[in-house]
């Protein structure tokens, strides 16, 4: 059975470790908050300017001037901290933050992402997109692998204007978890119930698959 | 050196139709909401503004656009505003679109005197056409140019008699890099107190950027994702 | 986040020789006292060591100009010391002296992702030498590259156990820049607190930056230039 | 009578405008800050991290922590800020110092100066000069006229290594204020009881005198 959104937001949470900073997107990447890991301690980054970013406010608590990139009200941890953009975007194009996730429209399998723009319609802008891919070191896409009209996300080349080149490292999707290598995708795991010739038909990119591939443990 | 100007008439004196503005704020967090009702009412046109977000139909930046005040956005997102997309669509609208990280060091270099700089974000796709690429630690960066404007108009929670300017939580976002940036810079705030009343140590705009300085009328904030867990 | 170690020899664990070193701090004022005490008591040599300023023949990094532990000092001011004068006069320390604010500048690059920038700083002058110069403007410009370190040494005024800082008046100057361009970045503070009891809006430094934080054991605090007026 | 370090300070005062914020470097230009004008409100902003530095502390209340780029401790007005050194540069390269007051050993009649390194001797370093001299539209040098062995600092051009080049505006010195002009020094006013001959001898740059050449008025 493949995964629904909580699915591949708890898969990911698997990648977190103890004292990382991770920026979420907005959409799946934001319920990754909602599975980390017993004995871990994350925090997280919000690039409009909050580092110890807490779950939504109790109903009536909300504070207009204390939201998310997604422009959610939302509350702060203890040992928090509030910063302008220019400080944010320094931690982020300087490394300091460990793991970016977010959402994608298309993945190539040499790791170059597009997911800003669609040529013809409605141009939102990349917002903190570029600047995120293009600095993070550890990056995972967090999608559904295959579009609405089934077509595969996970292709050779994209075919949307990029938003970043070869900087995605993981990919996570209702289907599988696949790692991005010279050869291409790697298949690393299949969600629970899903066989490799799923994944395979679900693929438009390179996919490398050695030997037996796991299913992926979800408590 | 009093910087203070009574109300958001005299504070945007000089603004005229054809000028370049950065207004501060991400979303509707931390904008400047009088002095946009007040570019509203002005009815200036032609406008090139600097926001990291349009607002949306009935608040924020989207006020100019309903009147079509607005030449040119210069942005990171601005996807949450139906008219915007319309005069994009008709052409009426300019729109310039660059990464958040970068348009925020762009107006940090523009009041620091830093005229470019190179950075990662965007190599390889369209914010790159035209610019120059240079190779650093193995990894292609391009060139990016600083941003300033005719003027700044940013909003802060508190603000002294001198201009220094103290933001809240999350509504500092993109408001002292342009308070650096601007040739005149208007600040308003929701409380104005004397010189001296603000620890020095905790300023985060220093008054030396900012010019003009009013006590906004009324602030609305408006929550533009309002998210919440239920109370048990 | 717990960044706290329980002492300066824990703090400064893995620096050695023939590494670069950040210090913040401006002549005496700022400097992590405690941290360079360490570093005596190491004797770790061939330090490249990026300062501002290289302290007095008896305190600061005098003292480790002293051991003839620094290979290469990267600063904007030291002529207030004997032994780096003689050292540096008899070919043993390498200098290279960068204008303050483009060390300043250089130094928060570093920390931000931005390998390079223009400055007009030092155009014309024996700092440009070998550098590209560029016209904005209609000034010249040259181009600056982003300094990083191995172990930045940071002092600050509070910390808590994540790791954020908050400095004291002007002795926070390159601390917060330094703090950003570490590979390892050690903070030194005088009062160590909880997580959440630092105000979250006046932080100068944010925890992300810090690796390693603890209380240092004494801070003498030394005055370079005592100037007062009398009573009356 | 030529002036005294104390008249150049006082001389120099009398250029600062209302409003102006102001860097006074280390020596005769520190003095400037006992001669504002009546009426005038001006901001002395120190490059190690103040803006509304004011007056040396009273004896027992000085502050290690609180000191200004010539290491000595100060005491803050009300409305000063502490700031660090990056945006204390980013006033300065931002153009946002409206008047920067510094010392010479050399200036050339094209606003080249000199003042941080002397080869053979000793090099303390630049400090803030170069990034100060670089970015200010108004600066002006306060300097004594000739050198301890007499020999004119002002110069067709300097010997000694620049710190900047054609950024000085205005000199002022124990016998004269001299403002650069494309045509070389111009001479604006002579000390009491300095004559233009006098000053004639003791330039060696070019040096323009139209008309008549008032003499300085100080109260």
């Amino acid at each position: 059975m493949s995964l629904d959104k909580n699915g591949i937001a708890q898969r990911i949470a698997q990648e977190l470790r103890d004292g990382w900073y991770v920026n979420l997107g907005i959409g799946i990447p934001t319920l990754v908050a909602n599975y980390i890991p017993q004995g871990i301690e994350v925090e997280f980054q919000s690039e409009n300017g909050i580092l110890g970013m807490g779950p939504f406010p109790f109903e009536g608590e909300e504070d207009a001037d204390l939201i998310n990139a997604g422009k959610q009200t939302i509350t702060a941890m203890p040992g928090a901290v509030y910063f302008d953009s220019a400080t944010s975007f320094a931690m982020i194009r300087g490394q300091h933050v460990q793991l970016t996730v977010l959402g994608a429209m298309e993945v190539a399998d040499n790791g170059d992402i597009a997911n800003w723009k669609i040529p013809g319609s409605m141009v939102k802008g990349m917002g903190g997109a570029m600047d995120l891919v293009a600095s993070a070191d550890n990056i995972i896409v967090a999608m559904m692998h295959t579009n609405k009209k089934g077509e595969s996300k996970l292709l050779k080349n994209c075919t949307l204007p990029l938003t970043g080149v070869g900087c995605v490292k993981k990919v996570v999707t209702n289907l599988a978890v696949l790692d991005i290598t010279p050869e291409g995708f790697k298949l690393i795991e299949r969600a629970p119930g899903i066989s490799v010739e799923e994944i395979k038909n679900a693929t438009e990119g390179r996919l490398v698959i050695e030997g037996e591939i796991p299913e992926m443990k979800l408590n | 050196m009093n910087k203070v100007v009574s109300n958001v008439e005299e504070a945007l004196q000089g603004v005229e139709s054809g000028m370049t503005l950065m207004l501060g704020g991400f979303g509707l967090c931390g904008i400047p909401e009088n002095s946009i009702a007040q570019l509203v009412k002005m009815g200036v046109k032609d406008l090139t503004c600097i926001s990291n977000n349009a607002g949306v139909d009935d608040f924020g930046l989207g006020l100019l656009l309903q009147g079509r005040q607005i030449k040119k956005m210069i942005s990171s997102y601005v996807g949450e505003n139906d008219e915007f997309e319309r005069q994009m669509l008709s052409g009426e609208l300019e729109v310039d679109l660059i990464p958040q990280g970068s348009l925020a060091e762009r107006c940090r270099a523009g009041g620091a005197g830093i005229p470019a700089f190179f950075t990662p974000a965007g190599y390889g796709t369209e914010v790159a056409e035209g610019k120059e690429v240079r190779e650093y630690n193995g990894k292609p960066h391009i060139l990016e140019s600083a941003l300033t404007a005719d003027f700044a108009i940013v909003k802060a929670w508190k603000g002294d008699t001198e201009g220094n300017l103290v933001y809240k939580a999350t509504a500092r976002n993109f408001n002292p890099m342009m308070a650096m940036a601007g040739k005149i810079t208007i600040a308003e705030v929701e409380e104005l107190v004397p010189a001296g009343e603000l620890d020095p140590n905790f300023i985060h705009t220093p008054g030396i950027f900012v010019q003009r300085i009013f006590k906004g009328e009324k602030f609305e904030k408006r929550i533009e994702q309002r998210t919440v867990r239920p109370k048990n």
